[in-house]
């Protein structure tokens, strides 16, 4: 059983490595360029390539992988004069770098080619005070510095060479003279927390995704309360009266529930209990990230429309299981043994029936996360599934690769429990 | 009289031919249920023929008043831009199942989205089950874990981050419809190659030093085709199902053909007003994925009294 | 000698909602004049017999002939049935000769056999001297010999001695006192030999106090 | 011996079935799966039913318990039970019946048991439920009941899970359960007939032990003359649904009387009758399924004594005068069975001695095989662990001359497959040597040429899976050929032709695909693949042991006759010692990985034996009633091969282990004795002593062929 744990563990995290290169190949590699997608088609090569050096992405792949992965302030560490350190910006409550000089948070930029510090004061804002000191003698006669700009970035200045950089602002883009030469746009990598800057809402993704996470699990964890027990109730109902008309009915009307794309069965639950009936809230508004919490009524069609598809796949998936149960030999035997029946379905076969089920259940939390996204796009609910479809439609790669990121840990962590269930349910296993 | 003579002779009244295709598909209906579920499969695949010599109107330009109810002109309505809604329904099934349009938009391929997404998911799958199923070991591993990696990611979410990272298109859909279905072809082609190799007629062929290729695809696949053919019919459903999922969220299938999905996506704006034209569409989804789990689900059935 | 090798084993059972028209048609079907009554895995719930079935007249008085038929169909085992707490019953451990016993004392022909309360068998008289043949070996050929010895230790020695000494088989052997004389004791040996009655007699005769009272061939 | 007279009420059966038929009901109708089944059994006594597959045994049994499934019924008959009617019971009555008064046990045990529950809880439930009784008290009557049935540790295997215990001693916990509550009536349906012959035998000593202490009727039902010689009082013999022979079981194998009992006991060759003593005479023909049995007699299509009156009157079951035999056939009393001839077109292989040639085809020396397991421990996980392998073959020699046949016999886990599989190329040896017409075999086969491959072929186990479903017979014969070019590919159809003729197979089975055909030929056909590429040595694993008893002989016969054709060599394996004994040369006897005795078929089932062969010659149910053995069983189970017990690796259950005067030595590697030159046994005890064993079996010569 140690052996069977351990394996799956391990097995887990280097199932969550490969798909997170995949996912980082298939979207940074895949989709191109990315400073066309931000600047536009309209952009000109020069614009380009200065925003790609400021995003770092001249870098080799590999290495961009790591530094979304586990970071790269240590890249910038080994360079930079003084240790970097990270503050939260008290009013926005966004993670910010800096660097340490002998106890006060500094960073640097240059002006009118001279290098300045800008130094953090308690309110947050900076002063400004010069810092040609901190020129550093290279190789020939050039002098530079490692220092960090206000944009988070680590970055080289060069003395005397007033690079060109184009910077983004809210206002489009703008050229800007005295820019560094080499960026390190720092962050902490995805396993720290650090899921980098949204485009979409320009504030890092970790911020924006936290409430949303919590609000899928909240829809998914009632849908799933609600669905088990009347999906195991109703398969192995129908399992134990195989062929019989009550079986027939549960099966057809399983079947049917499960063909009906989530779309369609959401539609039609708003028409008859919104309009129709009104009987609930027809269009949810969900005002802030904790609506839900304020008026838990709202979640009831989304629950509802879940529901529907669920019960029926895992409903069949039961009936199934407790088919193959009853039909054993083992059933067999209690009968022969005289058992009343109510005890040989509930102390031999359920038992036997659930562990399928189960497993097939954990392993399909996946298609219960697709159906999430339909759910919550059609209710305007704000979880996780809808984050994933904005930034998709919106092309917020920050956003996308930390939320799929998510989603998929969330369904192996799933898979691993289902996994350990069925080692605990079925003996073989455990005592293997 | 010696019995074997007599037991021959009983023989020899059967005839010396090949179990024709007839007979195998004369297997279908043997089961109700697959009957009913091939006829309902069957309507959407001939009305989408019809639909590409002959609409009632044309699907996509707006000849008549918006929203209609049902009437001897427009059997199943108009939509909000006033457009035959039965035109629009049965234009739908050609995307799906029927045609494919290549990049550029000039020329299609026979062979809906659908039908090709799940061919190429077979194909990937296939290849990579059996490898893993009849190797064993380390391919095994290797395989079966990427395909873990695979297989973790909700296929909806696949789908949007093929879409952010490539854009629409046809082929797009079925590069993401392989993607997410290989997985669970090559687990189903793995279980079945480890059991199929177990069999004494692949250590016969072992013993004959066949290579490994010659046992996996003439010797395995054959008999897994039963379970594959199986569990297409169902993926080719829950592709169906995608494809209209992926149209309603407005990211599916390009313009300008009408896919389910989309009029779904489009009429839900008018709902208040008029229900028809997401009832349509959303009934056609269900019925012909229902008909292809019916088909499946009874094919199966038969396959396995078939096997006894 | 335990009642539990000499019963007999999985003995004919009635369940207690069987009427008794069918106990009475089992009866005869299967030959046998008592039933225990079961239920819930064997356990001991009642016995019929013969005579519990002889519904009394009484009780029937002031019904005519159909109505006899439908109450008599109707009646449920379980209504006319020695209840288990009135049955004598005998635990399959004892000794048959305490089975026996009991049978005596209490004037009754058959014994449900329990091991805790699970009917196990049953014993009737009838086992019994099934037995008793048995004991006595009475159907195999060979001399038949009942032998009058003092009552006194030592006797069955020498006649054991004695039977030895002539190289006699002893099939089986039985005693009990006298009943006329309590000074004497009446033993009775078969033996299977190749010898004449009259040499027999004489041999044993030839020991001291002992006399042979009966001397016969068995086939 | 006399007894006293019994009363009436002892000859009511306890079980009494009359005219039993029991049908199902399919798509489009209805079939009968067994029609006219009449039988009693008495308290005590223990009645066996005979029969091949597909005749209704098993249905016979259930329909008893009513448990017919949805589609099954009575249509016509009555099953009497302690005189009362079970036709028709149901509900609440009749699940009273079951497990309290009618138990069951049937064939596969690890598939009986529920394998999420522990056995004690499965166990005490027949208890609980039926009587009422406490846990505690159902705890302990469990406790007891478990050691009844000899089984070692019997408090913790309360507390086991079925996976946790060896397959034997899972059927002894079945058969526990069964008697749990005294029942009146046991049914026993192949009980034994997954497990080995020494395990089997236990189980059958024990069946016997527990019938005399408990007086249960026993129902045993069996493919195996042998076994139902060994446990039953009375036999029933069934074919295609009818009860065609019932008696005694001295009778029955004295005299059978139905003709197709005659050509039963034909079929199984005895343990000591081998190729040039006897022939086995296959029954021809098939068992015809339940929907397409013959009017008439349903034996008629196969009988050799068929007249017009069998093809068109059903015959029925009636009493032979003066005897306790019931048959059903309108002749039995014309026919005599010491008068039977083999009829002229029944092809049967020659029993000429070959010519000594003494050529070594085969030779094995050192032979090792190991294969890799990993441990459970943390440390296994991270490969740090100690390298643990079982050792599945070990230091196997032996030589195979030419045109000859070596058998080997073991019991499952042996090493027996791995051997032969190594051989052949599937596995590749660990260690040691082998050489096959001169060249090296110990690689893989691949590695091998394709003229040396096409010199050694297989034959399979399973009839059902030895050919490839999806392709014809004349696909799967011709492959072999075109793969190792044998002929120009014009000539390849013919060829395939020839060789299904020579297997007795006509050539519309050429376009035919495996599900049509019935096991005896799909064996048939794979003889025949083997064949194609003339391989000078085929070895043969189990190919009868999944047959039917008189499709066997027929598969025997065929391989004897092509032996004596070609000259091929054969390597037989089979768990079977009579089947073994009758057909090879010499025997190789293994256990666990080990090879114990190596010699002439003749001197290993003659003392000197190994203790194993010994303990396996004594476990071997012999179909014939008169047949005395000696009880030598092994204790304990089968220890596991990964950690196989030093030395001698039977010394844990040897026995004839205190025959030594320091059993200790056991723990030492054991000398390879030499009986006569190439009769050699590996043993610790001297030959002398071993010499002083006698025979294990005896039995009087009946050759009823005639």
């Amino acid at each position: 059983m140690v052996r069977f744990l351990v394996r799956s563990v391990v097995s887990t995290i280097i199932t969550i490595l490969l798909v997170s290169i995949g996912l980082f190949v298939l979207i940074e590699v895949g989709s191109g360029d990315i400073s066309v997608k931000i600047l536009g088609v309209f952009s000109t090569p020069e614009q380009r390539a200065s925003y790609r050096a400021q995003l770092g992405l001249n870098a080799p792949t590999w290495q961009r992988y790591l530094d979304w992965l586990v970071g790269n302030d240590w890249r910038a560490k080994s360079r930079m004069t003084y240790p970097l350190i990270t503050l939260k910006n008290p009013k926005t409550k966004e993670v910010e770098w800096w660097a340490d000089v002998d106890g006060q948070a500094t960073r640097w930029k240059m002006d009118k080619g001279e290098l300045k510090r800008l130094v953090r004061k308690e309110d947050g804002f900076s002063k400004v005070m010069p810092a040609e000191s901190d020129w550093i003698k290279g190789e020939g006669t050039e002098e530079f510095f490692w220092g960090v700009d206000n944009r988070n970035n680590a970055v080289k200045f060069v003395k005397g060479s007033g690079e060109e950089v184009w910077v983004l602002t809210k206002a489009g883009l703008r050229k800007q003279g005295d820019g560094p030469r080499e960026y390190i746009p720092l962050r902490k990598g995805l396993i720290r927390g650090d899921a980098g800057l949204s485009w979409q809402y320009n504030r890092p993704v970790s911020m924006i995704l936290k409430p949303r996470v919590r609000n899928t699990l909240v829809l998914a964890g009632v849908a799933f309360v609600v669905v088990m027990p009347l999906a195991l109730f109703f398969g192995i109902l129908a399992g134990i009266n195989e062929g019989k008309l009550l079986d027939r009915i549960i099966s057809i009307t399983s079947l049917g529930a499960t063909s009906t794309p989530e779309f369609v069965t959401g539609i039609f639950l708003i028409l008859i209990f919104g309009i129709w009936l009104k009987v609930l809230p027809a269009v949810t508004m969900f005002t802030s990230s904790n609506a839900i919490f304020e008026n838990p009524m709202m979640l009831a069609l989304p629950v509802m429309t879940l529901t529907a598809v669920e019960l029926g796949y895992v409903a069949r998936m039961t009936r199934a299981s407790m088919v193959e149960v009853m039909d054993s030999a083992y059933i067999r035997t209690a009968i022969v043994k005289g058992m009343p029946y109510w005890r040989v379905v509930f102390r031999h076969a359920i038992r036997n029936a659930l562990m399928a089920p189960i497993t097939i259940i954990m392993l399909h939390v996946n298609w219960l996360i697709g159906g999430v996204v339909v759910v919550e796009v059609i209710f305007g609910y704000p979880g996780l599934g809808k984050f994933i479809f904005d930034s998709a439609i919106f092309g917020d790669f920050s956003a996308i690769e930390a939320a799929a990121m998510v989603t998929v840990l969330i369904a192996i962590i799933t898979r691993l429990i289902g996994d350990l269930a069925y080692t605990l349910l079925n003996p073989r296993v455990r005592y293997a | 009289m010696n019995a074997e003579a007599a037991a021959n002779e009983e023989n020899k009244s059967e005839k010396r031919t090949k179990p024709s295709l007839w007979k195998t598909i004369s297997i279908i209906f043997e089961s109700r249920v697959a009957t009913i579920g091939m006829v309902m499969v069957a309507f959407w695949v001939i009305v989408g023929c019809i639909s590409l010599v002959w609409t009632p109107y044309d699907p996509n330009s707006s000849d008549f008043i918006q929203n209609l109810s049902p009437n001897a002109t427009n059997w199943l309505g108009t939509d909000h831009m006033g457009r035959d809604l039965l035109s629009r329904l049965m234009q739908g099934t050609q995307v799906i199942l029927l045609k494919t349009r290549l990049p550029g938009g000039e020329h299609s391929i026979p062979g809906g989205v659908a039908i090709w997404g799940v061919l190429g998911s077979l194909f990937l799958g296939v290849i990579l089950g059996l490898n893993a199923g009849y190797r064993r070991g380390w391919t095994d591993q290797i395989i079966m874990q990427v395909l873990d990696a695979l297989i973790a990611f909700p296929q909806i979410v696949l789908y949007l981050v093929v879409i952010a990272a490539l854009g629409q298109g046809d082929m797009v859909v079925i590069l993401a419809i392989t993607i997410t279905g290989a997985p669970g072809v090559a687990r189903l082609a793995r279980s079945l190659a480890l059991d199929i190799q177990t069999r004494d007629y692949i250590r016969a062929a072992e013993t004959r030093a066949e290579s490994a290729w010659f046992i996996m695809f003439r010797e395995i696949l054959p008999n897994a085709r039963g379970p594959l053919l199986v569990d297409s019919m169902l993926r080719v459903g829950y592709a169906i199902f995608m494809i209209g999922t992926l149209g309603f969220l407005g990211i599916g299938l390009p313009p300008p053909d009408p896919d389910w999905g989309s009029m779904v996506n489009e009429a839900r704006k008018y709902i208040f007003v008029n229900q028809l034209p997401v009832i349509w569409p959303a009934l056609a989804i269900s019925t012909l994925v229902i008909g292809l789990n019916l088909f499946a689900d009874g094919l199966r059935e038969e396959l396995m009294r078939y096997q006894k | 000698m335990l009642v539990k090798d000499y019963m007999s084993r999985h003995p004919f059972m009635l369940e207690e909602d069987s009427s008794i028209v069918d106990a009475q048609s089992y009866m005869s079907e299967v030959h046998v004049r008592h039933l225990p009554v079961v239920g819930d895995g064997k356990r001991l719930l009642g016995l019929i017999t013969r005579e519990t079935l002889m519904i009394e007249p009484g009780s029937l008085d002031s019904l005519n002939v159909w109505e006899i038929t439908r109450y008599l169909s109707g009646m449920k085992v379980k209504k006319i049935m020695v209840k288990a707490r009135d049955v004598i019953t005998v635990d399959e451990t004892a000794a048959i000769e305490d089975a026996a016993l009991l049978m005596i004392e209490n004037k009754i022909g058959c014994l449900p056999v329990l091991n805790g309360r699970v009917v196990v068998g049953m014993m009737t008289q009838e086992d019994l001297l099934v037995q008793l043949c048995r004991l006595l070996v009475t159907r195999r050929p060979g001399l038949r010999v009942s032998v009058s010895m003092p009552d006194k230790p030592g006797e069955t020695k020498k006649l054991m001695a004695c039977v030895e000494k002539q190289g006699w088989e002893i099939q089986s052997m039985g005693g009990m006192p006298d009943l006329r004389d309590d000074t004497r004791y009446s033993t009775m040996i078969k033996i299977i030999a190749d010898v004449s009655m009259q040499d027999v007699e004489e041999t044993i005769n030839a020991i001291e106090g002992q006399e042979v009272r009966d001397i016969r061939e068995t086939v | 011996m006399a007894e006293p007279t019994r009363r009436k009420s002892e000859d009511i059966p306890v079980l009494d079935i009359e005219n039993l038929a029991v049908a199902y009901k399919v798509r489009g109708g209805e079939v009968e799966a067994i029609q006219n089944v009449t039988l009693d059994i008495k308290k005590g006594e223990s009645h066996g039913i005979v029969g091949e597959s597909g005749c209704g045994k098993s249905t016979c049994a259930w329909s008893i318990i009513n448990f017919l499934g949805a589609n099954g019924y009575v249509k016509r008959g009555t099953i009497k039970f302690q005189g009362k009617n079970l036709v028709g019971k149901k509900g609440e009555e009749l699940r009273r019946l079951r497990g309290d008064q009618i138990a069951m046990v049937y064939q596969d045990p690890m598939q009986s048991l529920n394998h999420s529950m522990v056995l004690g809880e499965q166990l005490k439930e027949v208890l609980t439920v039926h009587q009422g009784m406490s846990n505690k008290a159902a705890e302990k009557d469990c406790i007891r009941m478990l050691e009844k049935v000899q089984m070692p540790d019997a408090a913790n295997v309360m507390r086991r899970f079925p996976h946790q215990i060896s397959g034997g001693q899972q059927q002894r916990v079945v058969i526990a359960m069964a008697l749990l509550n005294n029942p009146a009536l046991l049914l026993m349906d192949e009980p034994t007939t997954a497990l080995d012959v020494t395990v089997e035998a236990a189980v059958l000593d024990l069946i016997a032990d527990l019938r005399k202490e408990f007086n249960t009727a026993i129902m045993y039902i069996t493919h195996d003359l042998g076994v139902v010689a060994r446990v039953s009082t009375r036999v029933g013999v069934m074919y295609a649904g009818e009860m065609v022979e019932r008696a005694t079981v001295e009778e029955l194998f004295k005299s059978p009387q139905h003709p197709y009992t005659q050509g039963l006991m034909r079929c199984v060759p005895k343990l000591g009758t081998d190729r040039s003593s006897s022939i086995l005479y296959p029954i021809p023909g098939r068992v015809p399924p339940p929907g397409g049995r013959p009017a008439g007699c349903v034996f008629w299509p196969r009988c050799d004594y068929v007249r017009k009156r069998c093809r068109e009157e059903r015959p029925k079951l009636r009493s032979i005068a003066g005897t306790e035999t019931w048959v059903r056939c309108h002749f039995s009393e014309d026919i005599d069975m010491g008068s039977w001839e083999p009829p002229e077109d029944l092809v049967l292989p020659g029993t000429v001695q070959k010519k000594e040639v003494d050529e070594t085809i085969l030779e094995v020396k050192g032979l090792k095989k190991y294969y890799r397991v990993r441990g459970n421990s943390l440390k296994d996980v991270f490969g740090m662990g100690e390298k643990q392998y079982v050792k599945a073959v070990e230091h196997a020699s032996f030589k195979v001359p030419r045109g000859k046949t070596l058998g080997i016999v073991g019991e499952s886990g042996c090493g027996k497959s791995t051997l032969v599989k190594t051989i052949i190329g599937l596995e590749r040896a660990t260690d040691g040597e082998a050489r096959f017409l001169g060249f090296d075999i110990t690689n893989s086969i691949s590695a091998r040429d394709r003229k040396l491959i096409q010199e050694l072929q297989m034959v399979f186990q399973n009839p059902d899976s030895t050919m490839n479903p999806s392709y014809t017979v004349g696909q799967q014969i011709a492959r072999p050929l075109k793969r190792f070019n044998v002929m120009p590919k014009e000539k390849i159809t013919d060829e395939v032709l020839r060789l299904l003729r020579s297997m007795r197979l006509d050539e519309k089975y050429y376009d035919r695909l495996p599900r049509q055909l019935s096991g005896g030929e799909k064996q048939r056909v794979g003889i025949a693949r083997a064949l194609a590429s003339h391989p000078d040595l085929v070895l043969c694993d189990e190919p009868v042991s999944a047959l039917d008893v008189s499709v066997q002989a027929a598969i025997i016969n065929l391989l004897l006759e092509i032996q004596e054709e070609f000259g091929t060599t054969l390597i037989f394996i089979s768990h079977d010692l009579s089947v073994t004994r009758f057909f090879s040369e010499y025997v190789c006897v293994m256990y666990l990985g080990q090879i114990m005795e190596l010699g002439p078929a003749e001197e290993i089932y003659a003392p000197p034996y190994h203790p194993y062969t010994e303990a396996l010659l004594s476990a071997v149910p012999i179909p014939d009633p008169t047949a005395k053995q000696k009880r030598v069983r092994l204790q304990g189970v089968v220890p596991s091969a990964i950690a196989p017990p030093s030395g001698c690796r039977l010394n844990t259950r040897c026995p004839r282990r205190e025959m030594l005067p320091d059993p200790d030595i056991c723990l030492t590697d054991p000398p390879w004795r030499e009986v006569h030159p190439g009769h050699h046994i590996y043993c610790h005890i001297p030959l002398d002593e071993l010499r002083k064993i006698d025979p294990v079996v005896s039995i009087k010569e009946v050759n009823h062929a005639g």
